[in-house]
């Protein structure tokens, strides 16, 4: 029992990272989670080396100094010793040079990690934390979403990191995308910095790390590694206008007749609100209601009825649609490609 | 044998650790001034952080004369203590007498600055950021003046029906120590709010 | 059922002195209602601190059952995020400080031969205030909509980061429910602090110079210290949140230029030392039982003192090591990853000498002294996660994952409560006359240690897969839940570990063998008297001249003041030896 | 807030009619439950805080009554049952005890600053074959000093070689710290340990020690300076350790006289001073010791 201890797990889990955990810190895909890997294994093996002599002493100790009932001194005091200067001096130095070691190698790695010198042509992202989703703004290239940040792969030959400025719209909240980099707090009337740089493409699974209120559960990141070509030709789908399709004209119709215009945006419309995700490529994204449900027109309308079905706690209030308007509305935002 | 434990009645050591009361008020302003010390930092942070007017320069004034009421009540409660080491009642009450008049003065400018801040100034606590730390912090000042100035006059009671003894001077003490760091607290708040901050 | 049992307890004492009328139960209650007593004030706070550890438990089962498996519905969102805070400040400020101070209450004047603490009158103020703050705490759940929905319990987490308590985000009354039960008992706390500072210092029977201070007594003192010092800014803080919520101030409030980090740091410099605080007392205890049931003095006294010192201040400086995800900068948070680092010196300090106590010694392995090792191990397991989380990247990971709620606990339950379950083991009898049932506590101590251990172990993994906290669900494609449903299994474990050790308290209260005045021949003052001890403590007040005066007493041909440090008494004992 | 009552239990021990005591109060209770009161009516209504407040206004006034101007007390009847204080247990040996009070070997031990001493002389020792090996492969003796340095500094990480070569003040403050720090600290632990290990002190200090050193140093470094890892020439590294384990050795070694047989023959444990149980191994031989063992 005493040594199935989390010296074990880590190993276990280490030789099976890669895979099986989508947000295993110890399978980092970037530059700072990289970083941070190698010192924890250096950390790691130092305080596993103090654990592992601890420990052994402890139970030599606690066997070799038992109280041994049949021995014929056992009503005799033991010699009473007060102290020892050269020993006590001793397990005072050792520690101090180990932390005088630990501080350098973390000293280095907090200053490369935050004070790493920004390339020209890294991509910029603006990211605004709501109660209780994930607004991402690309200020260079115009493109504003929600839930699900697209970036580009990093070649370290051609480092392409992405930088994200952070600021909260409300509450405090904290982004982190543990195979990525360390996480970062999101506060309001602050601004914070950040940058990642996948290695490889794919998709890297994140959430909240501040609590946030009632929906801070649910509050999931989704980061989308493209390479070069799907990342340019992502872009370049978000930058067009917002679909126009006549065959959903009436839930396009029910949209901008709702409330739903005051906290949404569609570009080129009369939808303007700020409040809620922008919905001008919603039918684009894999997921809804902050990376909880998978993207299809059941869930969206399912939503779009009673955000609580999915999120209870968030802040949409059921819009009381009957049932022919759901069905339109869900046509219309599934169309919004 | 002298160094055999618990032996009753052996008296050849001189025992005289540091009375109870003067330790417990130590701490207490201990405890009191991390107390200030959040407030303090919290006022330094947000000067100049305002969104809007009233700036302080526009309406604040160095209460010079009151400060110096409250600084000399300091000087008159040592006096007070003193005298009632020396078994002279009378000129304890006297002195008692004094600080009370003096804290009162302080307490009245504080008032009336007030009065003008928010009658004259329209700054209150909701205005902005200065007028939240300044009325909290000063306001916290206050309240500890006013809690003094409590026991104080309770004190002059107790000395003007002569109850206040020779042997009170030791909880009279513990009094003036209070009362000393009501007032060290000012000299702090006032470079602070009135210097630094203007 | 078991909230009723400290009760009974407390009760008993002063049954048993009126054994020629029974008293009446108001006249009974009278007596605990208007008591100066140090002991029973000690005794009632450990009680009423017993009353929410299993309060506090039960919330802690609830949370465990909703996150066992993957998007669980047991509990609604809104319950769970009022659990945890409720939970958290309960644990803090209704177990962990009145639990601490009852057995400072209790113990303090008898190892330093006092009749009572410095001001009665205030202990039993500090007491009843504390108190009053817990069941205003819980009167939330009926305040508000009521039972039903869970009332208005305060739901912003136990160190309610602003802006999410400001009143636009959490209307209502619970986080006013909060504050206003922090800011009560913080007057008590403060309260008890300045009592023990004033006690120890001025109470000391004579011969009793600070460096014969028992280490109990030293370590309180320490504590206490850093109690008014760092319950001070949270009550500053305190009492702005109230200012902003109820007269629209804008200390925390973002919209007016206001600052969310600012109050982080307020809640930190108090939350960090309020971590020592915590876990001073229970290396004080261990200080007391270690040596004892080695059969050896404690090793290395003054370092010991200096290193209790030293963690005490050192830890002043340390609180933004919570916040190194918060955008400080790489120069503070180098700061803060040196100072939080360099206290884990003084700590390796402490673990070596209570080694080095050991060794050599005869080990008996009583159940006190059972828990005391378990103490040591999980300790040191905590202190070296503690390490990891001070290297400021590596907490940029870990930082706010289930890894830190290991950690916490390991100290919390891994470390305190062990402390305190063996500090029970080894005063009951002196508190009651009976001894434990050594037997049953056999059967907790097990128990108890593969509940722990289920839970605590292996809720590191799920952080380092990166699970935050305070999620009231997650998803079921991250791989959290084997590991969940782990922890979960273990948290009955340990409820069931810790029934029984209520049951045996019971129990042995009423059928326990006889205690007599001392008996683990054990060397501190508390020991001298009747057990339980009558209510002047000790007819006459006694006089030492060492560290241990028992030991001087029982060996009189070779007493501990002739090794002890004062010119005086290396001259005595030259003599002696002539 | 008085000491009378400190004096009289100091004093007057022994009283007659038994003892006084702090009478029991409610007021402290009531006044508790009016500032608590007084805080609930925040939450819930105007007058529950003015119930409050009349209640702790009561109840300062009680309470104000009942320790001014005198404390009050009551007498307790003492039950005159004297507690009997003993022992089954028997002593064993004590060790005696040296010229300090914590002293427990009968040997003189090291002071602190023999430690010191030995750090300062042995880390200037070490310069001097890290001074050599950048004159031989850089021409310039300032290479070693800045490659230790920009462990401190962040931004000489891709620093060059020309760049290392050159002297910088910056660079000469940042190794002094770094290497003065490590030098007096392991210095201390020399002279703290080498008393421990009397048979063969040069040997345990000049080579032991500087190639465990090395070896763990080795499979850290990459993570704590990276770019000492990339230049760090191991053979020379090792010259410089063992320059600095033999010169701190030796001047430790000189001023610690802790190598008596009588010493050398101690176990470990003992030698370090956490044991004292030497009467198993060494009761032929007369240590001088004031307690005698009871136990034959």
């Amino acid at each position: 029992m005493f040594l199935s201890q989390g010296w074990c797990g880590i190993a276990a889990i280490m030789s099976s990272a890669s895979g099986a955990d989508p947000t295993n810190i110890f399978a980092p895909a970037g530059t700072p989670a990289n970083s941070i890997f190698s010192l924890s294994m250096l950390v790691l093996s130092v305080t596993g080396a103090i654990f592992l002599v601890v420990t052994g002493i402890l139970i030599y100790v606690i066997v070799r100094y038992r109280m041994r009932r049949n021995s014929p001194d056992a009503d005799q005091e033991p010699p009473q010793i007060y102290g020892s200067n050269q020993i006590e001096l001793s397990w005072t130095v050792i520690p101090i040079l180990i932390v005088v070691m630990l501080f350098l190698a973390t000293t280095r790695v907090i200053y490369t990690t935050e004070h790493a010198a920004q390339p020209k042509d890294a991509l910029q992202v603006t990211v605004v934390a709501h109660q209780f989703w994930w607004e991402y703004r690309y200020p260079t290239l115009g493109i504003v979403t929600a839930n699900e940040l697209h970036v580009p792969i990093s070649d370290p030959k051609h480092p392409m990191p992405t930088y994200l400025t952070m600021s909260s719209a409300d509450v405090d909240h904290s982004f982190w995308v543990p195979r990525l980099a360390g996480k970062m707090d999101l506060i309001p009337n602050q601004v914070n910095t950040m940058w990642i740089d996948p290695q490889t493409s794919g998709l890297y699974l994140g959430q909240c790390a501040q609590y946030c209120g009632v929906q801070h559960a649910k509050m999931l990141i989704r980061v989308y590694a493209d390479t070069p070509q799907e990342f340019a030709a992502w872009v370049a789908r978000q930058q067009q206008p917002a679909a126009n399709d006549p065959a959903v004209a009436e839930g396009r119709n029910v949209f901008m007749h709702n409330a739903c215009i005051s906290c949404h945006t569609i570009t080129g419309t009369v939808a303007t609100g700020r409040f809620g995700p922008d919905l001008t490529h919603v039918g684009s994204r894999d997921t809804i209601a902050s990376g909880s449900v998978p993207n299809n027109p059941a869930n969206l309308r399912r939503f779009i009825q009673d955000p609580a079905n999915f999120k209870p706690g968030a802040l949409m209030p059921p819009m009381h649609l009957n049932s022919h308007d759901l069905d339109a509305v869900t046509a219309y935002l599934t169309s919004l490609k | 044998m002298s160094d055999v434990a618990l032996a009753p009645g052996s008296t050849n050591v001189t025992w005289n650790p540091p009375a109870r009361g003067i330790v417990g008020m130590v701490c207490l302003i201990i405890a009191e001034a991390a107390i200030f010390v959040i407030f303090i930092v919290a006022y330094i942070y947000y000067i100049g952080k305002s969104l809007s007017g009233p700036t302080p320069k526009d309406v604040l004034s160095l209460p010079i004369f009151t400060s110096i009421c409250l600084l000399s009540s300091s000087l008159t409660v040592h006096a007070a203590v003193s005298a009632l080491r020396r078994s002279q009642q009378h000129l304890c009450s006297l002195w008692l007498a004094t600080t009370v008049l003096l804290g009162g003065i302080f307490l009245a400018g504080t008032a009336h600055e007030w009065y003008d801040l928010i009658y004259n100034h329209g700054l209150t606590i909701r205005t902005n950021l200065f007028g939240t730390t300044f009325y909290s912090l000063v306001g916290l000042h206050a309240t500890h003046v006013i809690v003094g100035l409590i026991l104080l006059s309770l004190a002059l009671w107790f000395s003007l029906r002569g109850q206040m003894q020779h042997h009170h001077s030791e909880k009279l003490e513990v009094l003036s120590l209070y009362w000393h760091f009501v007032d060290a607290v000012w000299v702090v708040v006032f470079l602070v709010v009135y210097v630094l901050g203007r | 059922m078991a909230t009723h049992i400290p009760l009974d307890e407390m009760h008993a004492p002063q049954q048993m002195g009126e054994e020629t009328h029974r008293k009446l139960w108001l006249e009974v209650l009278h007596d605990w209602v208007t008591t100066v007593d140090h002991k029973k004030i000690g005794l009632m706070y450990i009680g009423y601190a017993l009353f929410f550890l299993v309060v506090a438990g039960f919330e802690a089962l609830l949370m465990r059952i909703q996150l066992a498996v993957p998007n669980n519905s047991f509990v609604s969102p809104e319950v769970f995020n009022g659990l945890f805070t409720m939970h958290g400040t309960t644990m803090v400020f209704f177990v962990g400080m009145p639990i601490l101070f009852g057995f400072g209450n209790y113990l303090i004047p008898l190892m330093i031969g006092a009749r009572d603490m410095a001001f009665p009158r205030l202990n039993a103020f500090s007491f009843w205030i504390s108190a009053f703050g817990g069941f205003l705490l819980y009167y939330s759940y009926i305040g508000g909509s009521g039972l039903y929905g869970a009332g208005s319990a305060p739901d912003v987490g136990w160190f309610a980061y602003a802006p999410l308590t400001a009143r636009v985000f959490s209307p209502g009354h619970s986080t006013d429910y909060w504050t206003l039960s922090l800011l009560l008992t913080g007057i008590g706390t403060i309260g008890t602090a300045l009592n023990i500072v004033a006690t120890i210092i001025s109470m000391r029977c004579p011969g009793m110079t600070m460096s014969r201070l028992p280490l109990l007594p030293w370590l309180y003192l320490v504590t206490s210290g850093l109690t008014f010092v760092a319950v001070g800014p949270l009550t500053a803080a305190q009492i702005m949140l109230m200012l902003d919520r109820y007269l629209g101030s804008h200390f925390f409030d973002t919209q007016a230029g206001g600052s969310a980090v600012l109050w982080m740091h307020f809640f930190w410099i108090f939350g960090h030392p309020e971590v020592y605080i915590l876990v001073l007392p229970a290396f004080a205890f261990a200080n007391e039982i270690i040596p004892v049931f080695s059969r050896k003095a404690i090793f290395g006294y003054p370092a010991m003192v200096a290193a209790s010192v030293g963690i005490g201040f050192v830890s002043l400086s340390v609180w933004a090591h919570h916040m190194f995800t918060v955008g400080l900068g790489p120069a503070e948070n180098t700061f803060f990853v040196l100072a939080t680092m360099a206290i884990s010196v003084p700590t390796g300090i402490k673990i070596f000498n209570w080694l080095a106590t050991l060794w050599g010694g005869k080990i008996q392995f009583t159940v006190a002294m059972m828990f005391a090792i378990g103490f040591l191990f999980q300790f040191l397991i905590a202190g070296l996660t503690g390490i990891m989380l001070s290297v400021a990247p590596f907490d940029w990971q870990l930082g706010n994952s289930y890894f830190v709620v290991a950690h916490f606990h390991y100290v919390l339950v891994g470390a305190i409560l062990f402390m305190l379950f063996s500090a029970f083991y080894y005063w009951y009898p002196k508190i009651t006359g009976h001894m434990l049932s050594e037997k049953l506590g056999k059967w907790h101590f097990w128990l108890f240690v593969i509940g722990f251990h289920l839970t605590f172990d292996f809720m590191h993994v799920p952080g380092l897969l990166g699970m935050p906290r305070r999620i009231y669900t997650y998803e079921a494609d991250r791989g959290w839940m084997i590991w969940n449903m782990i922890i979960s299994s273990g948290a009955v474990v340990q409820a069931v570990a810790t029934l029984l050790f209520v049951y045996n308290m019971v129990i042995s209260y009423f059928k326990g063998p006889l205690a007599g005045p001392d008996p683990w021949d054990a060397w501190t003052l508390e020991w001298a008297t009747s057990s339980p001890p009558p209510s002047y403590n000790f007819a006459e007040t006694p006089e030492v001249s060492s560290r241990r005066p028992l030991w001087d007493l029982k060996h009189p041909d070779d007493p501990d003041s002739d090794y002890e440090s004062g010119p005086g008494h290396r001259r005595q004992a030259k003599e002696k030896s002539a | 807030m008085n000491s009378e009552e400190v004096e009289f239990q100091v004093s007057h021990p022994n009283q007659e009619h038994g003892l006084q005591l702090p009478s029991p109060t409610a007021w402290p209770v009531v006044l508790a439950l009016g500032v608590a009161l007084l805080l609930t009516g925040m939450v819930t209504s105007v007058m529950v805080s003015i119930l409050g407040l009349v209640l702790a206004f009561l109840a300062s006034v009680g309470w104000f009554r009942q320790v001014l101007p005198d404390e009050a007390h009551q007498p307790v009847e003492v039950q005159a049952e004297p507690v009997q204080v003993s022992t089954t247990r028997r002593l064993a040996t004590r060790l005696p005890e040296g010229s300090t009070s914590r002293k427990i070997i009968p040997v003189e031990t090291f002071r602190i600053t023999t430690g010191i001493r030995g750090g300062i002389a042995g880390g200037a020792a070490m310069a001097v074959p890290a001074a050599i090996y950048s004159w031989v492969k850089y021409h310039s003796i300032w290479y070693a000093m800045n490659l230790l340095a920009a462990g401190g500094f962040i931004s000489w990480i891709g620093a060059s070689d020309a760049f290392l070569s050159e002297f910088h003040l910056r660079g000469l403050l940042a190794a002094l710290v770094i290497h003065g720090l490590t030098s007096v600290l392991v210095g201390l632990l020399y002279g703290a340990m080498l008393p421990m290990f009397p048979r063969y002190p040069i040997v345990t200090a000049g080579f032991m020690a500087p190639l465990l050193l090395t070896g763990i140093l080795h499979s850290a470094i990459a993570v704590v300076s990276p770019i000492l890892n990339d230049r760090i020439d191991w053979f020379w590294f090792i010259a410089s350790q063992i320059a600095f384990g033999l010169v701190c050795g030796f001047v430790v070694n000189l001023q610690a006289k802790v190598r008596t047989p009588q010493f050398q023959a101690l176990p470990f444990s003992v030698r370090a001073g956490i044991h004292g149980d030497i009467h198993d191994r060494l009761h032929d031989e007369s240590t001088d010791s004031d307690g005698e063992d009871t136990s034959r």
